[in-house]
């Protein structure tokens, strides 16, 4: 029984939780909430010269030729600083998606600034929240036009995978967003730390990402792929949020003693912890799924994010709640959280959905045995 | 049983509805009224002017007496002009806190000539009030405050810091409380006063919440001068005069509007796709309404017990304690799937659909959670209050304030 | 407005409850519980001298003539009590049936003795589980086959409707107990204190209730009204666990002070209590309802039920755990009110049956707006 | 990341396999074990012959030093061959606590000549122990009981009542913790004995759960005399000794065996009719599911990070504490919306679908929430514990039992 991350991965998780925790307090959350900028340019040149972007993809192409589960305990220290970088858009899908799927041209020309952190990559599938199946962005040979929105960290994407329809149905395609053809529009949203934009493409370069047809399938590899990346990230956050209603219920005192002293508090926080635990011990087996190319992914990539989401709403509103009045300003810190935790919710579909695709996948398996 | 007005009732909603027609301009439905308290001048200007109508009307404080001013009427009266005026469009209510919780305590706590000097312009919308209590430090704990007034000859001098206000910043009187001596038990050195919020020494800074609106603040008091004739109620005795203040903030919560609900979530669910389908289609998603119709509907209905209590002139009983622990929390979740089936798009504060109005109520939402006693104290009221369970141990009932102080900052 | 019982109406309850707290103690319930009875007939007779089991039945047949209202004040004392006797069977759903669909013989026939407690009547629709559309009793003329499982009351019962197949479709039956061609056996179930019964009807002799073919509409009718009932059955039953647990709570002691000082347990009963309120308010409307027929009565019944069960079975099962030890000892009462809110939360069918049918009944009428 | 073996943990496992095959019959994939401890005379006797057999294989005390007729083996081979003997039918575990709980405690405490009558003969399944520590009064608060045990000379005489002991209708030791001096603080006036279940004066009575089941006991001390000789440790330090039971207790909560699951839930769900169609079509039912499903492997997966964990030679972290506080609302809610799935047939018990496995599960929920630490006080641990939280108030420290009870019975 070896169910845990190794000495060395440890380590790796150590290295960046402590450039994290100098460099990426939650001071530059806020300050890209509250600026122009899309994302911390800082804290995404420090994480490329760790080498975190690259971690899983091979030396060929300039990462470090380490797995995935290397690869998760970054994102769990990228979830507990609520980094504000593109972390999930560009090393989670666009990244993982040209490893997975990319040809050998495609690899050699993007992965290696992907990542140096000289280019961002993204993902662009949503249409204002309409099924695929409405999905009105089409490829036409290799000319691309629709309207995508909201794409995450769309504003600082040099290169984007946009999923688009047309003859042959749903593709995966790749566009340089740097090519013509190609505007976009910042839009507001609850989590402005990784900021996201409209992008509309008007007959925009792109070329296929794998197989012309299978975009819904491959989709959905990606997708299984980065839940569990995701779930990483939530939990780290969750952990994060829960340590600071924790201190902060020590600190803070009513009528004489420390609210922490009382059961409703400490209750709320053991729920907090259990939760966490569970998404944890959840995850890991997705890890092990993901690291190990296991026929059981899409189980435990539904089950290690549906807990994961679980986990890090819940401490997340209700670190709001235990720190009460002072949790609801603005200058206060628990809203980052609050607001991140709904961002990795949603970003690659809401709990309900991904509750369905689980029992989905257990009646698969429990038919197969 | 029914929902009818009695005769009288229905008298007095006629003469609330026409008076309202002749001065107000009708909502139009399905447009949400605006509660915030915008920080802009004119809009206070026309709150005043309304008020003044109101006045005018006998509507401005249907449940007083008449010697102070007010129209004698019964509290169903009061809920019956509200359900009526929700029906218009009328200027946000700046003087609810001054009203509804200073004047009484000023009336009931001061002297002849407060009332003679205080209540009339207050009626008339010319001064506002707020009200000073909480602290950094003393949120649930109001008791906890440090705020501390000195005795200088008929005069007291105030420094310390508030927060929590709401409209300080266009408030012409503020009700504020303060420890006046610290070396006894924490409730007993408790003084209340009223301040002249343009007095020297005092200073408004908007607090901004993670909703983005800003209608509280934090008022830091420097060497302020009250004279003692402005202090209400004995030396000493603060936390009695408070508790007239916070009796009348609990019977003050009215009727939440403006709030999005099961039939706004209904509507999204119909027209948005999850997972291939209308999302209203999905089980999961109706079995969480019904839990949001039982709670939403449930709170309404408990809403008419009490209104049926208040018209027979009978007291109502302790249901209405559940209705912000419930809507809170229920605000939250409805907020939270709304986003969830609307796919990616839930993401969007701005513009999608519905306006980000489902995403803005997530993050109020958790601010309400906490507003005007958060869920935990709230639970603890109904533990106490309606079932009689035994208050929580208190470790600072025999211990001087400066003694707990002093106990707290050792740690 | 007037959202509450009348002073008449609260007459007849506190009538009802004086006679439930003097006669029907819990040790009434446990002696039906241990023991053979099919119920308590001491209590039932009290109930019919009353006149509780006919306050809603007109007086032409030896009923009140008093309407819904008054009927469901006697629920909710009946559901207070944990009575051990047949209300929901014989009360809320036979009577209730003949009411509103028998036939002027129907009537005559079995009102009165309904009413003056001498015949306990019952419906029969389960077959073991399976829905209706795998229905096998039919009704062949006059003549009545097949086999209802779990039937409540179905040892005690005289009369009972039953819901059968055949020629014309799914039909009410009504069914003499004491004729040929019937027999019963008792079997176990999770509260003895209402027994149920498998009745075997072979060739039993049974006349049409209502409708032929009309039966799926004729029942959707009465489970709806009896929801209502049930409701207020449950609201009683809750309340009564709620005040049990927080009687307990401040008798035992634990660390040196009362159980009922910590917040765990506070706020435990202080949910019990906001589920009991949400549900009486919901209650109430779904009487109003219920009395006026208006046309809101199957939302009105449905928020209702849901509500109640939910409320009931928080407070039931909350009951025990604030007991502690003790509460899980068979000598001990919660366990009876725990064996009771899942019978009433079973017996109409189950929570997410009635929360998809509140749904269905708020979509058509927000469609009608 | 793997779930293999070491090389020595796989030759660990061959040989306790091996074992088994020899000596048991494989169980029948898919039938539950029996967990409950039968009043059966029979069982009992199987259960002591079977564990002569492991003591014989060196089996019966694993993780125990060998001096003490261990094996002198580590805590995952402990675990490896639990799972196997799990795949076999074997006589329910009536040596759990006296192994696990009391005679390590009396190795601790004990003299020398103790450990020398006493181990050997538990440990060959000769003679069963059981642990009396609860009263009716003291439950969550063990520290508070009140049986009395008053020395007269080289001896000491028991009266008071215990509660909640498993197996004390067959064993034939029983660690009891009496009050010795009520007259300091409660803590501190207890004292450790162990007591021969045979001596005069000691009568056994069953407790009838509501699951129906009887495996606990009432025991009743009246005039009970214990010679001085079997103290354990001083007198007044009986709450010391008992921590090292209670502590003991914690590490033996094992592999939940027996528990519908996920799997079942999920046949009876494909199987079932919800309003027309399989149960499992139901967007509600599936959310439910898949909500067991993360808890339900959630827990698994805790306790292979634990093992992990021993495998290593490391002491596991905290997390093996959510175990019973998460599974046991999870078995009162799967239980209960089974149920709802089975249609009217939910209702009952002795046949019908799952001949009534998932109804008698919904039941011991109720009991399972609360034996070994309630949820709430578990909650409490979890928060003490691991999160660093203060303790609740305790307003029983500086008070002696004597008053404490006093004030009790004045309210």
């Amino acid at each position: 029984m070896e169910f845990d991350f190794s000495a060395d991965q440890k380590l790796l998780k150590e290295q960046v939780q402590r450039f994290l925790h100098d460099k990426s307090k939650l001071s530059v959350a806020r300050r890209v909430l509250e600026g122009d900028e899309t994302h911390a340019a800082d804290i995404w040149r420090g994480l490329a010269d760790l080498g975190a972007l690259g971690v899983a993809v091979p030396e060929a192409y300039g990462g470090m030729g380490l797995g995935a589960l290397e690869l998760c305990v970054v994102a769990e220290e990228v979830g507990r600083a609520c980094a504000p970088v593109p972390f999930q858009s560009s090393v989670c899908l666009a990244t993982d998606a040209l490893v997975q799927f990319g040809s050998e041209a495609q690899k050699t020309r993007w992965l290696p600034k992907l990542i140096a952190g000289e280019t961002i990559g993204t993902m662009a599938v949503s249409e204002g929240g309409k099924g695929i199946a409405q999905m009105a962005t089409t490829l036409a040979g290799d000319r691309l036009s629709g309207t995508k929105v909201p794409v995450i960290d769309g504003e600082a994407a040099g290169v984007a995978i946009v999923m688009a329809g047309g003859a042959g149905g749903a593709t995966l395609a790749m566009v340089d967003l740097g090519g013509r053809g190609i505007t976009r529009k910042r839009i507001d949203t609850l989590d402005p730390t990784r900021k996201q934009a409209e992008i509309t493409f008007d007959g925009a370069a792109a070329e296929i990402l794998g197989e012309r047809g299978a975009g819904v399938r491959q989709l959905r590899t990606l997708h299984d792929r980065a839940a569990v990346l995701g779930a990483f990230e939530q939990i780290g956050g969750a952990e994060a949020a829960l340590y600071m209603a924790r201190d902060f219920a020590l600190e803070r005192y009513a009528f004489g003693r420390q609210i922490g002293s009382y059961q409703a508090i400490k209750h709320k926080l053991a729920d907090a912890y259990i939760k966490i635990e569970l998404a944890r011990s959840n995850a890991y087996y997705g890890a092990m799924m993901l690291a190990s190319g296991g026929a059981d992914l899409p189980l435990a990539a539904a089950a290690a994010r549906v807990s994961a989401t679980d986990a890090y709403e819940y401490a997340s509103k209700e670190n709001i709640q235990t720190h009460g009045g002072i949790g609801f300003t603005w200058a206060a810190d628990p809203h980052l959280h609050y607001r991140r935790s709904r961002l990795l919710s949603l970003s690659l579909g809401g709990a309900t959905l991904w509750r369905n695709r689980l029992v989905t996948a257990l009646e698969k398996r429990n038919a197969a045995a | 049983m029914n929902f009818n007005d009695t005769a009288d009732e229905a008298t007095f909603r006629l003469e609330a509805r026409a008076f309202l027609e002749a001065n107000a301009k009708r909502r139009v439905p399905g447009s949400a009224p605006s509660r915030t308290i915008d920080r802009d001048d004119e809009v206070i200007k026309s709150a005043k002017a309304w008020q003044s109508k109101k006045l005018g009307a006998g509507f401005a404080a249907i449940t007083w007496p008449k010697h102070v001013g007010g129209r004698g009427g019964t509290p169903i009266q009061q809920i019956i002009y509200a359900q009526e005026e929700a029906q218009f469009v009328t200027p946000p209510g700046v003087f609810d806190i001054g009203l509804g919780m200073c004047i009484p305590t000023l009336i009931k706590h001061g002297t002849k000539e407060h009332a003679v000097r205080f209540v009339k312009p207050a009626l008339k919308g010319d001064e506002i009030w707020c009200q000073l209590f909480s602290e950094p430090v003393a949120g649930s704990d109001v008791a906890g405050i440090r705020t501390r007034a000195k005795r200088e000859g008929d005069t007291w001098v105030v420094n310390g810091q508030k927060v929590w206000t709401t409209g300080a910043h266009f408030c012409d009187f503020g009700l504020l409380l303060v420890r006046t001596d610290p070396d006894v038990a924490k409730h007993k050195g408790l003084t209340m006063f009223f301040v002249d919020m343009k007095s020297k020494g005092v200073e408004t800074r908007p607090i901004k919440q993670v909703s983005g609106g800003a209608e509280f603040n934090e008022v830091f008091f420097t060497d302020v001068v009250i004279p003692d004739s402005q202090r209400l109620g004995k030396i000493g005795e603060g936390w009695t005069v408070a508790l007239t203040t916070l009796m009348n903030e609990r019977l003050a919560v009215g009727i939440a509007t403006g709030i999005l609900g099961v039939d706004d979530f209904l509507a999204l669910a119909r027209s948005a796709d999850l997972d291939g389908e209308a999302a209203i289609k999905n089980g999961a998603i109706r079995d969480r309404l019904a839990q949001f119709f039982i709670e939403a509907e449930g709170l309404k209905y408990t809403r008419y017990r009490m209104w049926t209590a208040l018209s027979r002139g009978e007291t109502p009983g302790p249901q209405s304690s559940i209705n912000k622990v419930v809507s809170g929390r229920m605000m939250q979740d409805l907020g939270s799937l709304s986003m969830e089936v609307m796919g990616d798009a839930g993401m969007i504060a701005g513009e999608g659909p519905g306006q980000g109005a489902f995403q803005r109520q997530w993050l109020g939402a958790a601010g309400f959670r906490i507003a005007g006693g958060t869920d935990e104290i709230l639970r603890n009221i109904i533990a106490e209050r309606v079932l009689g369970l035994p208050p929580d141990v208190r470790v600072d009932k025999d211990t001087t304030f400066s003694e707990l102080e002093a106990a707290r900052s050792k740690r």
